[in-house]
């Protein structure tokens, strides 16, 4: 199945795409600069569409099957998001043209920005960030730039639970935080007692992540933001789980106090093999003037003959610019379109049938899997893939033995806190059928984890590649294409 | 409206889960503020929603409605249909982060084909597979320095003609590190030896842009030499189709190359998603953030590609990774591998010539109108600053009267700059177009 | 332009062949003639040649610019966006007809699929796999009758209320055939039941329209059985989107059904590619043109389909073949499939309904305008005739200059309807287009 | 890997895309008329997606993989041909809008049949036909109505050479003539003294491919058109293999009066699974008056100040419309997309490169696959799969075996004077490297042809699907999904 790379597809002097001819006099070439030799590869476009068109086909994909990965909802992206994105008045317009040339691009940032608060309960959202962790960036920033306005220069210490995703502690190690990590209760929730035991002057705040990591909707969480808060920290939010509480429960009224979303999570963009997402952040009123710049305001509302007006302002105690321009906009423009086509109730369904489908697989594997942490959960839940009579059986073995069934694997090895752990995020988007043959599977392997554990060490066997050899990879560190010394001429 | 559950589903659903009605799902929940009615209105189909973004799209301006030369870090550039139609492959954009590398072959061989693709258009010997934007990747290059020196080294030389936003985002990204920007107040226009001079044992980087923020470009090996010499990192932000024309940062020995990769065949689109490129020296591999798709074997022996070095990733590392990142741009970088794989060799060749005579025939057209100068000196790619005998703002006032954006307003970030506009001209400029806003610079500034 | 082959290629390519120059490859060719100069211009680029054309299509007024209520044969209908999703994908539009159903199996159920919606929409037993539009399909259907009766009945009824431009293909396809049309002499505005004092024994086809011509719904049932009575066949054209909510044909016992496809998701186009659906009773199958899929096993038992009943086509039947049709509507035809999946029974019915309410809003409010009737009588679907107080000609000069089309003139193939336009009404239509349209008409025919 | 119909995909009360509620008061219903029930599937949109999308990867397409099907041309289809059929200026005006509203489209229309005119050496050229066998309708029709226009009645005896493609006579007999099979000659020329034999008073006329459907040009074709036009005949081209001669030489010069062309084999329009196509057909001068109406004409050849002005004309002894309006629009765009990007070299370039890659598998197939009239072809050539050390194997097992290595088979059984025919177009847009990928695997099969015929018997074992039981499909007559009888409630 190995298909060559498009290096190795290369003929000299074969083109993909050719250019006019100059319409203008030549100009001299600056010959101190001239490149001597560019090592590109040169492919006609017949060649490099089946080039690209048959690696794709190697890959799962929520439209070629489920897509059950934890934490990263994987619904359903509506096919007119990516025609809305792709209109010309949006997909064609420069970030720096005068805003009266682009007052269309700015009011939809500013109705995304209203959606978003409205939805969150925040009173102000930036569309600047790029992606979740950004946001967390963003976030983290904003939080030390609060205590810093406040002369608390010692306020450092940010707190993240054991169970938080990677990039809470990275984004506020990056932000210059001391982090230390809290541990969870029996129940998954955060451990007070743990909690109070940091509450002190140097507190900064706490990274916190509800539903959190296990799918639990966290029920400490109005006491913890209170003690937080108590001793002088913020609260700030990872709404990567926000596909949960659409409409059931706004992430201000926990005490959260700045938050991300993830509109390639909840908001459905698509995640494009990796990214790019978006991740604006939502703050309370008292946070507002950190903001990253710029950010979207109404100047005149307008009225039946004049249309409302919008411009760019930078807010005054901003923490500056996170990225050049103003953000993902073209994601922007597909979760806009998501939004307005659900609408307040549809928004609403999504989290209820995300944690309807969510329960629904639990309660038909949970006396096959142990949940270690088994309660109601949201819009996903946390088993373990070990059994002590499978003892040569790990998560991972499960998860290549779905994909000989064209499944995608739940996400392997998070939360940190759940040994050997499938970490399983149905999402709203997928029918009874498809839970069901999905579960029956899962049941199946159990089946075979303890019978014929062989089939799990070999698979996946109907996949187009085996498994793959990662220490190899980490080792030779082969990056690119290894070109012949004669590439450029042969 | 995306959701399926009949009645008969949820029914059945809610028999096995042992709930009576869906509400009961939420029990956990604290009760105040539970199921809110949002002030937002109701769903509309798509034939609404698309009728409703039609319309508002319409209301901004495109370059089919306005000739335009701006530039200064977004690039009107020509887009081959065979990009978006590879791009429009659902298997590519409806897949997550190929963490399952048995079925994710697609995403990881266009991951290791990019960071091939780069690392043969910078001369560098190792890309990774993306960053955010230019400004993103410039800091993590800031990032990465700071690090590699383990906080020790607190000076960052930062020319001033490295692009103001970009400057704006290296200032924010390090907040929470020790660190100290020098550089940026030297007078606007100063070219990269005067940063020589500030080079000290305390410096871990030295940054400059390249072509410039003001199109220029300037031979960076004296520059270089010094900050190796006290040891200092040395990082290159370029403009990518510039690399069709000139030589690639590595001919200066650079430590770190980034730039933004917006121009490889990524829409303008309001200014994002694009592209962060970044790229090093192999000895750095380990120091350097963002996913990486090496090269390995299956069970079967079948050459394929995985995620690899995670060690240096936050979902391994947390708090002691090389930075944060998790999503990147994978579509966007993919995007530009398809571009770079259409243009090749002698289309970016092409392209670069095209884009710097178009430019030079306008820098040479504009001059000839009264009062309008441009630094007959050095060489520039694509774009040139023109100083004008009134104030830039006044000139794109003028000439958006005629439905031309005429190019960027210096003195929006350099203040002694009150008179300059950055001007850009690309392959999708013509003559035409060119000769047209010189006529009205001509009579609309003529008194 | 597409072609790739280097210098070093062409060389060693020839010389395997034994040929010093490509020119040789043409030996056979008459020296006269050869390697004309063609005055035409040189190519052009990619870039260039979207311009252009982008420039050229620029120059139509489409339903952005102009209020539109035509109909008359094509359809402004809403085309989900999930439909040209399918449609880009190249598995489906860079293949051939599935002559190697190993490798075809995408295109080969996506027929079946089709076949079966068709035949579950019509109420039919059969459908092919696709004529190229609504008037060939009806003029086949024609051919069906004649070589059914082996060209022994000589006559065909055919309705003055079937689509003028379908009436006209058939004449030209009739051309070859011994057959006599009556009929179309009848009153232009005759209801069925008048055609059946037409009807005897040497009637191989009676044809009616439904909704017909002039979008008028009628109780086919007398004309049918009388059809039937002298053993003649009976064939009803349909709009596939008004059969989600009115009874399909089978229901009048029809013998042929066939239909414009282009109502289900497929772009106006200024006329094509439309598609012609065609449907008929089981026991008429083997006379039936057009390809067929039909479901079988692979050598490992798996279900699947090929293209099946190949003897009544030309490749193998030559000139005794039951059509000359080779390529059909494939990818159109796949349009209208993944268009009826995603409607499905519920989304066409309301579809249905959303087309026949607005369309009878606007008859009533355009009947309140002094001067302008509608038949009060007869129900109609999305699709209505006005009476104007001026020639119908007049009445559309005037609504364009408000950016309005306003219908189809009648008098163009009915010359007793001088003052009759055909006024269609879809989703597509406001009802704030609607009563723009009344008020226009109340100003300016008012005097 | 089979995958469920769309109706077995099916449960009561899903949809896959709403409309709006209705706007205006809601009128009655016509009672006596509505549908009882309509069983249609219901399914969500994902649902439909991932179908559709799996199902299409079950196709082997020329964006895929090799295609090398001889006469059907299945050359690369560019994707900008995609984007300028999909302007809204194209894809969204009324076949019937007033010609003042749709000048940009009358231009394209009339610039094309000028491209294809010039092209072709005719004199006009309609582009209302809908196909290749479409527009040899109406071809034949012309000639029928040339003849009976000069009061020649008796003129319907076609001659129609035993190398034709199917279309060809099943055209004529369409059109009322009676069809006489021509025999060719053992240079594969049309028999010429067959021809002479036949050339009567009710001659009306010939129906030849040129370059035949051998892949070669016919030596006689002179002296052929020479003769029936000395007898009172017409001769029709198909011109289904123009591919071989575009900038070489034109059709008209032969003494063809009447061609179609395929713009979806010459001109790169996709074939669709099956199409749409479309053919237009050119003319001699004399034919002109019997073309096929709606014609597009220029009215006023415009100035710098006042573009060019079209409108559509009757032309006076049209033989009628073949088709509603006016031909496939959606197609032409594309097609003259091709040309304009192309011109008159690269146009010419097609020729030489599709006649190249022939010529070059040819010579290094022919000394294992028998060629039986071989000679320098054109765009394809047809070889036997046949050899009498390998009596068990028929050209099919040999293409069932290709379908292994991932190539598309050649046509097979057609043209039917060559026993179990091969016939193989490799179209221009191919490497040097694909090609020789193909003929090493020719190569290759033919050896195992004779060696190990099982493995060609058993093939395709690495196809998605092995070979089909079309008896049992021609049986069975399964023309549509068999819904359960409680399909619209279960
Ligand atoms: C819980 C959680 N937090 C944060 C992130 C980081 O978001 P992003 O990948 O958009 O940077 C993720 C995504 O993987 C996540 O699942
Ligand atoms: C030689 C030849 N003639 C005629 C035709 C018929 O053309 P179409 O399929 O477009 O009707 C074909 C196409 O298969 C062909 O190959």
């Amino acid at each position: 199945m190995t298909e060559p790379t498009i290096f190795e597809l290369s003929r000299p002097n074969r083109i993909g795409i050719r250019f006019p001819a100059p319409d203008v006099p030549l100009a001299e070439l600056p010959e101190d600069f001239l490149r001597k030799d560019l090592p590109l590869p040169e492919v006609p476009e017949n060649e490099v569409i089946r080039h690209f068109t048959n690696i794709s086909q190697l890959n799962h994909a929520v439209d070629v099957g489920y897509y059950p990965l934890g934490s990263c909802t994987m619904k359903y992206n509506p096919k007119i998001n990516e025609e809305t994105a792709r209109l010309p008045g949006f997909s064609q317009i420069h970030p720096l043209q005068p805003v009266e040339t682009v007052q269309g691009a700015l009011g939809l940032m500013h109705e995304t920005q209203q959606w978003l608060a409205e939805i969150s309960g925040f009173s102000a959202v930036s569309l600047q960030p790029a992606a979740g962790a950004h946001g967390e960036l963003t976030g983290v920033l904003i939080i030390r730039a609060y205590h810093r306005s406040r002369g608390d220069l010692n306020r450092t210490k940010m707190l993240v639970p054991d169970s938080a995703h990677g990039t809470n502690p990275a984004s506020s190690a990056m932000s210059g935080m001391e982090i230390v990590e809290l541990p969870s209760d029996e129940r998954g929730n955060i451990d007070l007692d743990a909690l109070k035991a940091e509450c002190d002057e140097t507190l900064a705040g706490i990274m916190i992540t509800n539903p959190n990591t296990l799918g639990l909707f966290d029920e400490n969480i109005l006491k913890a933001c209170q003690l937080v808060h108590e001793h002088g920290g913020l609260v700030y939010g990872d709404g990567a789980n926000m596909n949960a509480l659409l409409g059931i429960y706004r992430p201000a009224e926990m005490g959260i106090d700045v938050m991300h979303f993830n509109l390639h999570k909840t908001f459905s963009t698509p995640h494009g093999g990796g990214g790019p997402g978006s991740g604006p952040v939502g703050v309370i009123k008292e946070l507002e003037g950190f903001l990253p710049a710029p950010l979207v305001v109404m100047t005149s509302e307008g009225d039946d003959d004049n249309p409302a007006i919008y411009d760019f302002i930078i807010p005054e105690q901003t923490i500056g610019r996170t990225k050049s321009f103003h953000g993902h906009f073209g994601i922007i423009v597909r979760a806009f379109t998501y939004m307005l086509t659900l609408g307040k109730n549809g928004l609403k369904d999504v989290a209820i049938y995300a944690v309807l489908n969510a329960n629904y697989i639990q309660a038909r594997v949970k006396d096959v899997y142990h949940i270690p942490y088994e309660r109601t959960c949201m819009h996903e839940f946390v088993a373990e893939g070990k059994w002590e009579d499978a003892p040569e059986i790990r998560a991972l073995d499960v998860s290549k033995r779905l994909i000989d069934f064209g499944f995608h694997p739940p996400t392997n090895y998070f939360p940190l806190i759940v040994n050997e752990a499938l970490m399983i995020e149905p999402t709203e988007t997928e029918t009874k059928e498809t839970l069901d043959r999905f579960v029956d599977t899962l049941l199946q392997v159990a089946d075979e984890a303890k019978n014929n554990p062989e089939i799990l060490h070999n698979a996946p066997t109907k996949a187009p590649f085996g498994r793959f050899d990662e220490v190899k990879a980490a080792k030779d560190l082969i990056l690119k294409t290894q070109l012949p010394d004669d590439y450029l001429t042969s | 409206m995306y959701t399926s559950h009949t009645q008969a589903d949820r029914e059945a659903m809610l028999k096995v889960i042992g709930m009576d009605k869906v509400e009961d799902l939420f029990q956990s929940l604290p009760d105040e503020g539970k199921f809110p009615e949002l002030a937002l209105p109701e769903g509309i189909t798509e034939m609404e929603a698309l009728d409703e973004l039609s319309y508002i799209s319409s209301v901004n301006e495109t370059p089919q409605e306005l000739i335009s030369f701006l530039g200064a870090g977004a690039y009107n550039h020509y887009i081959p249909a065979a990009v978006d139609s590879i791009l429009r492959r659902s298997e590519f954009y409806t897949a997550y982060t190929p963490y399952q590398p048995e079925i994710a072959q697609g995403t990881l061989q266009a991951m290791f084909e990019y960071q091939s693709l780069i690392a043969a258009l910078t001369g560098m010997d190792v890309a990774n597979a993306s960053h955010y934007d230019g400004a993103t990747a410039v800091a993590e290059a800031v990032n990465m320095a700071y690090h590699n020196f383990r906080g020790r080294r607190k000076k960052v030389i930062l020319s001033p003609s490295v692009h103001p936003q970009y400057r704006a985002t290296i200032h924010t990204y390090m907040k929470g590190m020790d660190l100290e920007i020098v550089g940026e107040d030297l007078e606007s226009e100063a070219d990269p030896d005067q940063l020589i001079s500030l080079i000290d044992e305390q410096t871990a980087l030295v940054l400059v842009q390249y072509p410039d923020f003001f199109g220029r470009i300037f031979d960076l090996t004296k520059l270089s030499e010094a900050a190796h010499a006290e040891k200092a990192l040395f990082a290159v932000h370029i403009n990518p189709v510039a690399l069709g024309l000139i030589k690639p940062p590595s001919e200066f020995d650079a430590d770190i190359v980034t730039g933004e990769g917006q121009a490889l065949g990524i829409p303008m689109s309001f200014g994002g998603p694009y592209l962060g490129l970044f790229a090093t020296k192999k000895q750095y591999v380990r120091k350097m953030a963002g996913r990486l798709a090496g090269e390995t074997v299956d069970a079967l022996g079948q050459r394929g590609y995985v995620l690899t070095l995670n060690t240096r990733e936050q979902h391994i590392r947390r708090e002691n990774a090389t930075s944060n990142i998790c999503t990147n741009q994978g579509l966007i970088a993919l995007a530009s591998t398809v571009y770079l794989s259409l243009l090749g060799k002698n289309g970016l060749q092409d392209l670069a010539k095209l884009n710097y005579h178009k430019a030079h025939y306008a820098a040479e057209r504009i001059s000839t109108v009264p009062g309008f100068m441009v630094n007959p000196v050095q060489p520039f790619f694509n774009e040139f600053v023109i100083h004008c005998p009134i104030p830039a703002k006044e000139v794109n006032q003028i000439l958006l009267t005629h439905d031309i954006l005429g190019g960027y307003d210096l003195s929006q970030d350099y203040p002694d700059l009150s008179h300059e506009l950055l001007v850009a001209v690309t392959e999708m400029n013509s003559k035409s177009e060119i000769d047209f806003m010189v006529e009205v610079l001509e009579e609309e500034t003529h008194d």
